[in-house]
């Protein structure tokens, strides 16, 4: 009982933090996001039209038919099939279906994060900015060909821009994730996805890897950062003169596996226009980065794992 | 042509060190000495009590299918009990590492698992609680059901069923070495890829997890081929397809998932196997491989697994809803044509597992709606269970109450499973934990049923009931251990949680972790009234009598309760659905007059020594020790070849025998030694 | 619909004192059936993953089948298949009338074709792999030497069960065990060759090969 | 399970075989083969090429099925006929579906031609 009673004492504490703040899912911050929370609601809600109504059922018939009100209600112990009953049961499940599986269909079309048609109509003017993201064992690469600028665990975009993402690995399937802007698209070693999201207004953001890639995985996250278009001038402007980075250093610093601790950013000035490819032709090549069972164990040490960002 | 390896290798022990026993790991080496003092415990006291040869002769030798069904489940209820622990260890992971400035343990950098160690845990616990918890334990129900349900003696195979045992145990067997012994895959339950290679995995776990689910993997296929060949073949005169018990029909619409998708897993680790020993590249991300490949073979077989699990779960929910609502079964015909609906559509909609993999829409799309039609039939089996209770009368006994559970978990697994099906929604929480709480509400939808079964049934293969007061007990810290757990991990999805996270970097999170920690440390309690209740059951022995429920309406209650070895004394004519109530409604005997000689096979050894062998098998592979692999593979066909030349075909028992059976029942039950049987009773043929 | 009850008259059986042997011969070979069957999706994921992986990417500079395969000797291997499959099909029809000789002299002749099908494969794979085309060197080649090499291994497991048969039908004559399994061994030999010509079809002929 | 009631040469299994059926099953499969080589060798245009092979691998898949196999609708055979037709279809599904899903796959997640060609290799 006394376990009870922590629990108890515990519970008001642990219910103020379950605030509906925390689920961000429901604090869209772009068009693309707005659209999966309202796919969302509304496949819910049309759900609901059949659940309730079952669940109240399940609740209900149990206690209305036990045994011990035997002699107040009906028993028909041979009754066991009704034409109407399973013309319902097969038919209000179907016609269900069929919307929904309409309403997904449509969701997809207007949201494929290849060339969503609904940006195309959300924000048919929006600049477009170019990001190549490579996801390296365990940190995030963000490669701005236009600025020649790369960034380590930082994405800094203007906001309203449409951000035009492709995506690629060095080594391990990654997700690539920013909850409340863009959809979930995979990264893949040797082969390239892409994801496409507006950010409708400044702010600061999470992204995160989500498909898991080896013992460095839970670090690899990413700040991101929608500025005002003028600031995001002045933050190219700013790295100007970082150190140069081409595919020989990319690979010799980078792209071997480590853990960056705490996401901590750092900034090179892209010197290799082709850099994002090269590392897709090397992965096909048979390029790995060999994660001994020594890296593997000793990750959570950050003495025995070297922290990554800046050389 | 074989691939190097990290790390020495020697002729004699392949890869195998002193180094691979982790004797200074602070969590492995006490659970070691315990689980080496049980097992000291258990074979002292089965030396003590001269029991060697009983449990070699009645046990390990068995093709008794209800003996092997009671192994499977066994087995299932403690790989059951080990994945619950993997999973208390993920919570509390989990609950400790949140947040940069959380504190760190035993080594770790947060939390007390380095993430290598954490990693291993969540991959056993997928891998334990789908392959060696839930299959067993559903593998055994049918085992000992079907049988007695459709009127047979035995299975259609009565040796390839010890041989399934066997392969299941030796499987179950390489995961729990893998403990003490080297370490176990980190690569999660379904071997991410090309995570699984040799490049990121050098060590022996991938090739542990492989090797166990492959070899067990088998043993579920040969058990499909079983099952089917009983139902086909094996029915008793009278039984029409249309009499045949829903529980029989779904297992085998499951045979038939077990016997199709099982032979794609076998493909798809088998060729990860050729690229991690030969260095081939089927999966690899260069050299002309493709691990989306390895994802859609394993998918193919993924998807239509959980059917596999998921439709033993309704043919239980169909036996145990009518027996406790003192009503036969609403809308027969439409469950099996659901049944039939579900495994088929099932097998077409794998690629929603990778929705996020980069797909067209078109795809997309056609995946989406495809899985939403499975809704359609789960559907129509929720409203039969719903009208089955209406104008019934209903009594909660504790199967009953496991059954109503289900129900309800099952329309909460629903309607979030159309969420995930429909692909806008799933793009944002695709591989977060709102998936993991979705599936685990449907595996929980099994467990009940599991539960619901093994305590319905339980009086009928031993004799007495469980302890009613602490099965309830039992279920309600159960049922507020699954609330305390998965309500919050709902949220924790939405809120943008990941899966698989050693280490939790958004401290917003810390509320849903604790109670799920909450959740998690009350399942303990639920563990300790299950143990209870077995305890308090297994000391009373209170007998069931006949007809230990009062309800029941299959053809498996017509045999003597506990069922003798030889199930029934005289094989009966199947008037009806429901024969046993039936039979009490109409007045009909319910007890044969005369009694015939029966034929039954004689036990084997050779299936549980072929399980010894694999199981030698797949740990020489695991370490790479050549001269073993060669002697283990050379044993296996031999076996076989030796098998092959043993052509006794069983002894009859006389009726007069029978009778003296029948009439003291108690004699007859599970545990009792058989009398030794001279071999060729019925002699050679021609 | 079902839920009419039967009534219970003084003719209606309740138990089935006859009913207890089994067609033993049957469930076997359905059993058997079983297995085949689920042989065959082993051999529908070897085609998934050929199929996925036929394009000169996975093929990564190596030649695909076109390249590599003549389908004039893959004919001649169609033949050969068929000859095995046809002897012992054939030597089969002894148990009809309890002919040892017969089936004894089928499986023999369908053996000896068989190791002789099995002989053509692997050299021809030999000579793949002699050219640089060998197994370890791209995806492609690998599902290619997967799909060739799993279907003589089931060539190879038929040949040492007909060594078996021959000492069992020695020590037991045609007795129904021995008439069982040799049904089961006929339809295996069969499957084999269905197997094949999908392959010859698919790998062969729509892979370009001439 | 018992052997001893049986005369294996009086099963239907055994009476089924005959040496036409074998004759014929063996000729129209190698009739199939030779014409599905001949239709390959005269490099019709892809969709016919196709057509004609599937064409021919059903007759002898057909052939077989009927006249090795045995399959038919009597008792003896119904439930390998039925288990057949059950499975057939995933065994073409899980080819068919896993090459559609494939084609849009490598559609999208290749690399552009343009990307690879500017690489440096």
């Amino acid at each position: 009982m006394r376990v009870f009673g922590l629990v108890a004492l515990l519970a008001p504490l642990m219910l103020a933090g379950c605030s509906v703040h925390n689920m961000v899912l429901f604090f869209p911050a772009g068009p693309m996001a707005a659209t999966e929370l309202h796919y969302t609601y509304l496949i819910t809600g049309i759900m609901m039209i059949v659940i309730v109504p079952t669940l109240l059922m399940s609740l209900w018939f149990p206690i209305k038919y036990h045994i011990s009100r035997q002699h107040k209600e009906k028993y028909t112990p041979d009754w066991t099939f009704s034409y109407v009953i399973e013309v319902l049961a097969w038919g209000i499940p179907l016609g269900i279906v069929a919307v929904l599986a309409w309403l997904s269909v449509h969701g997809i079309q207007a949201i494929d994060p290849w060339n969503p048609p609904l940006l195309a109509k959300a924000a048919p003017n929006a600049p477009v900015e170019e990001v190549d993201v490579i996801a390296t064992d365990w940190q995030w690469v963000f490669i701005y060909p236009a600025e020649k600028l790369v960034t380590i665990d930082e994405l800094t975009v203007p906001a309203g821009a449409r951000v035009d993402v492709k995506l690629t690995s060095t080594q391990n399937m990654n997700g690539f994730y920013i909850p409340q802007v863009a959809p979930m698209v995979d990264a893949m070693p040797a082969m390239q996805t892409k994801d496409t999201f507006v950010i409708s207004q400044p702010g600061d953001f999470t992204g995160f890897s989500t498909d898991f890639s080896g013992a460095g995985f839970s670090w690899m996250r990413f700040a991101v950062h929608a500025v005002t278009p003028a600031d995001f001038t002045a933050w190219v402007q700013s790295h100007q003169g970082a150190a140069p980075l081409d595919y020989a250093a990319f690979d010799a610093h980078i792209a071997p596996p480590q853990v960056n601790y705490g996401a901590k950013p750092s900034y090179f000035t892209l010197t290799d226009p082709k850099l994002f490819g090269e590392v897709i032709t090397a992965a096909q090549m048979g390029k790995t980065y060999p994660v001994s069972q020594a890296l593997n164990k000793a990750v959570a040490d950050d003495d025995a794992a070297p922290t990554a960002g800046a050389q | 042509m074989q691939v190097a390896v990290e790390g020495p290798w020697s002729p004699l022990l392949g890869r195998l060190t002193l180094d691979a026993i982790p004797y200074n790991n602070p969590i492995i080496v006490p659970t070691f000495i315990v689980a080496a003092l049980a097992g000291l415990v258990a074979v002292g006291a089965v030396l003590y009590y001269k029991k060697l040869g009983y449990i070699w002769r009645e046990w390990l030798c068995s093709v008794d299918h209800k003996k092997i069904g009671v192994m499977y489940i066994i087995l299932g209820l403690v790989m059951l009990f080990r994945g619950y622990v993997d999973g208390l260890m993920m919570r509390t992971q989990q609950a400790i590492a949140i947040g940069p400035d959380s504190p760190g343990f035993l080594g770790a950098k947060h939390g007390y698992l380095p993430p290598f160690h954490f990693d291993q845990i969540y991959s056993a616990h997928g891998t334990i609680m789908l392959i060696f918890a839930a299959t067993p334990l559903l593998t055994g129900l049918g085992n000992i059901i079907v049988p007695l349900q459709i009127g047979a003696r035995d299975m259609a195979f009565p040796y390839l069923n010890a041989t399934s045992l066997w392969l299941t145990f030796a499987g179950a067997a390489l995961v729990m070495i893998s403990l003490f012994v080297g370490e176990f895959s980190s690569a999660t339950w379904v071997g991410l890829m090309p995570y699984s290679e040799m490049a990121s995995n050098p060590g022996v776990g991938v090739d542990y997890w492989m090797w166990a689910i492959q070899i067990s993997s088998i043993g579920t296929t040969f058990n499909s081929i079983n099952i089917i060949a009983t139902i086909v073949k094996m029915r008793a005169p009278g039984m029409t397809w249309f009499k045949l018990p829903v529980f029989s029909w779904v297992q085998l619409t499951t045979a038939i998932i077990g016997l199709t998708a099982f032979p794609i897993l076998t493909v798809a680790l088998t060729l990860l196997g050729l690229d991690r020993y030969l260095g081939t590249h089927f999966f690899t991300a260069g050299m002309g491989g493709n691990f989306m490949l390895y994802i859609n073979l394993f998918w193919i077989w993924g998807h239509p697994e959980v059917y596999f699990l998921v439709l033993p779960a309704f043919g239980v929910l169909s036996e145990v809803v009518p027996a406790f609502s003192r009503k036969a079964l609403f809308g027969y015909p439409t469950m099996v044509a659901a049944s039939f609906s579900i495994a088929g559509i099932g097998w077409m909609v794998w690629a929603h597992h990778f929705f996020t993999m980069g797909m067209g829409p078109d795809q997309i799309g056609f995946f989406s709606a495809a899985t939403m039609i499975v809704g359609i039939p789960t559907g129509v089996k929720a409203f039969n269970w719903l009208f089955t209770m209406y104008r019934g009368r209903i009594s909660y006994e504790t199967p009953m109450l496991w059954a109503m559970i289900s129900i309800v978990l099952l329309l909460i697994g629903g309607l979030t499973g159309m969420m995930l099906s429909a692909s806008v929604i799933d793009y944002s929480v695709h591989d977060s934990v709102f998936v993991v709480a979705h599936f685990h509400c449907m595996v929980l939808v099994i467990g009940a049923a599991a539960f619901a079964a093994v305590i319905f049934w339980w009086p009928k293969v031993f004799g007495f009931k469980l302890n009613e007061t602490l099965g309830k007990w039992f279920f309600w810290t159960f049922i507020a251990g699954s609330v305390l757990v998965f309500v919050p991990m709902f949220m924790a999805g939405l809120a943008g949680e990941t899966r698989r996270l050693d280490y939790v970097f958004n401290t917003a999170l810390a509320p849903y972790m604790l109670w799920e920690e909450a959740g998690v440390l009350v399942y303990l309690a639920s563990v300790g009234f299950f143990v209870l209740m077995l305890i308090v059951s297994l000391w009373q022995r209170v007998p069931a009598g006949e007809s230990p429920w009062g309800t029941e309406r299959g053809l498996e209650w017509l045999t003597r309760t506990p069922v003798p070895f030889y199930n029934f004394a005289v094989t009966p004519h199947v008037n009806a659905l429901d024969e046993t109530s039936w039979r009490r409604e109409a007045g009909a005997a319910l007890r044969p007059t005369r009694y015939v000689p029966i034929h039954l096979p004689h036990g084997s050894g050779l299936p549980f020594i072929l399980g010894m062998d694999v199981f030698a098998w797949g740990f020489a592979l695991t370490w790479r020790i050549d001269w073993l692999i060669i002697l283990t593979t050379i044993a296996m066909i031999a076996i076989v070849f030796i098998r092959s030349f043993d052509r006794n075909e069983g002894f009859i028992i006389p009726a007069e025998e029978v009778e003296a059976y029948e009439a003291n029942i108690n004699t007859a039950s599970i545990f009792a030694e058989q009398p030794k049987r001279g071999h060729g009773l019925v002699g050679e043929a021609h | 619909m079902h839920s009419e009850k039967p009534t219970l008259t003084a003719k209606t059986a309740l138990w089935a004192y006859e009913g207890e042997e089994h067609d033993f011969i049957s469930t076997r070979t359905f059993g058997f059936w079983l297995y085949l069957l689920s042989d065959a999706l082993i051999f529908a994921g070897l085609f998934a993953s050929y199929a996925v992986m036929d394009n000169p990417m996975s093929a990564f500079g190596h030649p695909l089948a076109n390249g590599l395969l003549s389908a004039s000797r893959g004919l001649i291997q169609t033949f050969i298949v068929l000859g095995s499959v046809f002897s012992v099909s054939v030597g089969s029809l002894g148990l009809k009338t309890g002919n040892k000789g017969l089936v004894l002299g089928g499986l023999a002749a369908g053996g000896l074709l068989g190791a002789l099908f099995i002989w053509f494969g692997v050299s021809d794979l030999q000579v793949m792999a002699a050219a640089g085309n060998g197994p370890l060197e791209s995806g492609y080649l690998a599902c290619l030497y997967a799909l060739l090499i799993t279907h003589a291994l089931h060539m190879g497991f038929g040949l040492l069960w007909i060594v078996a048969m021959f000492v069992h039908v020695a020590r037991w004559g045609l007795d129904a065990m021995n008439t069982a399994r040799l049904l089961c061994l006929r339809m295996f030999w069969q499957f084999q060759a269905s197997v094949w010509v999908v392959i010859y079809v698919y790998v062969y002929l729509f892979g370009g090969a001439h | 399970m018992g052997t001893h009631h049986y005369d294996p040469t009086q099963h239907p299994e055994v009476r089924q075989g005959t040496i036409l059926r074998y004759v014929l099953a063996t000729v129209i499969s190698a009739a199939a083969m030779v014409g599905a080589y001949y239709v390959a060798m005269s490099k019709p245009p892809l969709v016919s090429l196709i057509e004609e092979l599937a064409g021919t691998l059903l007759v002898a898949l057909l052939a077989q099925a009927a006249l090795y196999f045995g399959l038919d609708v009597s008792r003896a055979q119904i439930w390998k006929s039925v288990s057949l037709v059950l499975t057939l279809p995933l065994f073409i599904i899980s080819i068919g579906i896993t090459v559609w899903a494939f084609s849009s796959l490598y559609g999208r997640t290749m690399p552009d031609p343009a990307i690879m060609s500017s690489m440096a290799m």
